[in-house]
Order: structure tokens, then C-alpha cells, then sequence
């Protein structure tokens, strides 16, 4: 399945992408981040500490176990500062 | 029903909160909510960050929500991305109800909503260099009111 | 600290938030009120009664209260009194504060105590003859909040 | 002691006068209404019903069974309705 990468605030900073495409068998947002942490060692720094960060399916925000089965656009941000 | 409206460009609140007052001037009661940058320790200027697309879903959702839980005869959000000085407002909610506790409790919640359910960030400049703001604990406790 | 006032011309909401935002744009979270004459029920006019001299040391009280209780960088009180007619403002408040928590409490606290703590009499004018406003009991019930 | 009684709202449409002056030896406020019943008729109906009053003492909300000695201003009125 291709899917969409979207990366936000100091993840994309992180990262040094702001998205990407990807090809993946993931069947969850978990073992999708498992896939991204083998992509580059800015990935993986980025995705170290999965407690800070947040994920949006679709754009609509979903839980790390959530199944991502069908999904065509995955974000990756930090918790939300807006207000 | 709901006015969203995420823009670059500068608002002006006192001319937004007459538009929307005048607009839903059938309703009794007006409250409005305004975010101004505070340029508090030497802060220099904010940039703003979102995702086009979630942002006016999620705030779309968010007032959606409100109406649903309270009896509102308008609501407005409108939020502010890109470049921003100290003073400058950031963003401002406003609801229009007949009785002001719909009205005040729709406005306070699209707000804790808003603050960590709509996918923005904050990234703050001073002289001593660039940091994202990062999300407040008792933001996200405050969820659990409503 | 707080501007208080008791008056009988009409006031421009918008201009007095953008003033007041203005004025206190050092703090973050600017909320306001306004109160608006519902024309419903075909009312035709509105005439707002008050206590000169205890209206103004009642709505100084309720401010001095506000700013005890919460963190407020400035606050005020606008109140018409005299004949007014549907759709026009009648009365507003606002607060300032660092945080959003405390402007959304305490113009919501001042909203309240004013309601059936500061003495103002609301007439209302029909095609069928006038009749004074009652209070609500929802109203005197909602200072139990507090 | 001397003191100016205000009326407002429907009481100072139902007793007809927005304010008099009255010399009187009442303690509280409750003392001071028996004496304003007797004023008048209009007096009578208008303090009729104790619960539907509301007063203040020099411009302070004051209960009915409140001391009055030396108060200046007393005034009556219905349940407040701003906002």
C-alpha cells in the first residue's frame, strides 16, 4: 500500500522532510513507525521517543495501535500548541 | 454554521467581534476569546505552523461539537499561521447565543479544544535562538471538563 | 484597576474590545461579553432603571472580586441605563489575564454577580402595554458556582 | 433618626414617589417596613409581599432583618435584573 508521510514542527525539523512517500505492509501506526526508523538515522532519532509524539490518519487524529489499513495520508507532529 | 477561518494575514478583533455581534445581533448573548502573543521574555517574533486541511477539519469538527452541546445561534474561529510579533493577535473564537452560560461555555470549550486537538504549532525566536513551545500538561487536563 | 462604567449613551462593542485588547496587549487571553436587547416577542423598547451612586460601588465590588480571585491583568464594565432599543448592546464586560482560564472565570464570575447583584431594573415595552423583566431564578441560582 | 427612603422599579411605580425623607425609631429594616405600610395604601400594597423586595443600606444589599441605626439611605427595590 503507498501511503503519504506527513511530518510537522521539530519532527519535520528532525527529519528534514516535510513528507514522503512510502511503499508498506503496515498494518498499524506502530509497526508503520517500526518501517520509518530503519529509513535514516535522522528517523530514527526522531522517532526515539514515541510518548512526544502524535499521529493524525487522514486527518484525523488516531491512537499509535491504531490500524492504518487502507490509509492515504499518515502525519507525524508533536502535541498541539495552537490557541 | 460555524465561521473558520485560518489565515496568514492579520485580523482585526475589534472589527471581527462588531461584525460578528452585528451579524447575530437577534441572539442575546456575545462572547468573544482573543490570543495575543505575549512578548514576554525577550520574545522576538512566533511562527506558526499547521497542517492545511486537518486545521479547518479539526476546527470545523470543534464547533460542530459546541453546537451540538449547547444551544448557539453563531459561532466564529478563526486562527492565525505563519509569521506573528509580540502584541499582534493570534487567534479568536466567538459564539452568539439567547442565554450566556451556552454562550460562555461554548466559547471556554472550543478553546481547550482548540488549544491541543487542532493541529498547530508554535515556534518561538528570541536572541538566544528558535524553540517549539511545548504543550502544557494542564491543556490537556483540561480536556477532561467537558 | 478596572473601568467601570454607568451610562446611558449607546457604545460601539468592536471599538471597545479592539481598545481594550490594545490597552492590555501585554497579556495573552483577552475575553469580553456583550449583552444584547433580544426583539423578540415583538418588543418594541427596552428602559433600564439603576441605583446611581450604588450601581457604580456595586460594579466596582464585583470587579475588586473578580481580580481577588483570579489573575487578571485589567477588567471592565459597561452598562446602559436609559431606553434602548432590540438589537442594541446593553451592557458588556471584559477581562484580561496571562492565562486563558482565568479571563474566561472571571468575566464569567462578574457576568453573574452583576446579573442580580448590581441594582439594574429592566423594562419592556410592548404593543400590549410594559412590564418590568423578572429575575431568574436560574440567575440567583448560578451564584452558587462561586 | 432621619432617613431617605428610595424606591425603584415597580415599587416606585406602585407606592408613586421615587424617594421621601421619614423621621423614625426603627431598628432594623423589618421594623422600618411595618412603619412604611402604614404610610399609605399604595405603602401597604407595595410592601405586600416581603419576598419579592430586595434592600440596601447606604447603597450596601442589606437582609430585612438588618440593624439600620445609623443609616442615612435605605432603599427598596425588586430583585435586580442587569446584564
Amino acid at each position: 500500500m503507498r501511503v503519504t508521510i506527513l511530518y510537522f514542527a521539530w519532527l519535520r525539523e528532525r527529519i528534514g522532510l516535510a513528507h514522503e512517500q512510502l511503499e508498506t505492509d503496515a498494518a498499524t501506526v506502530t509497526e508503520l513507525v517500526g518501517e520509518l526508523r530503519t529509513r535514516s538515522d535522522r528517523h530514527a532519532l526522531a522517532f526515539s521517543d514515541l510518548a512526544a509524539i502524535r499521529v493524525a490518519i487522514d486527518q484525523d487524529l488516531a491512537d499509535l495501535d491504531a490500524p492504518i489499513t487502507g490509509a492515504r495520508e499518515i502525519a507525524f507532529f508533536p502535541p498541539m500548541t495552537g490557541g | 454554521m460555524a465561521d473558520i477561518r485560518v489565515q496568514s494575514e492579520p485580523f482585526d478583533y475589534g472589527q471581527e467581534c462588531a461584525a460578528f455581534a452585528q451579524a447575530h445581533s437577534d441572539n442575546g448573548a456575545i462572547v468573544t476569546f482573543c490570543g495575543i502573543v505575549r512578548g514576554e521574555d525577550g520574545l522576538q517574533a512566533m511562527e506558526i505552523e499547521h497542517y492545511p486541511g486537518m486545521t479547518e477539519r479539526a476546527l470545523h469538527r470543534i464547533a460542530a461539537e459546541a453546537a451540538a452541546r449547547w444551544s448557539l445561534g453563531g459561532a466564529l474561529i478563526l486562527h492565525r499561521h505563519g509569521h506573528l510579533t509580540p502584541e499582534e493577535p493570534i487567534m479568536m473564537v466567538a459564539t452568539a447565543a439567547r442565554h450566556r452560560a451556552d454562550a460562555f461555555a461554548a466559547a471556554d470549550f472550543m478553546m481547550d479544544y482548540l488549544k491541543s486537538r487542532a493541529p498547530f504549532w508554535k515556534k518561538e525566536r528570541r536572541a538566544s535562538g528558535e524553540s517549539w513551545v511545548a504543550a502544557r500538561e494542564v491543556d490537556e487536563q483540561a480536556l477532561s471538563r467537558w
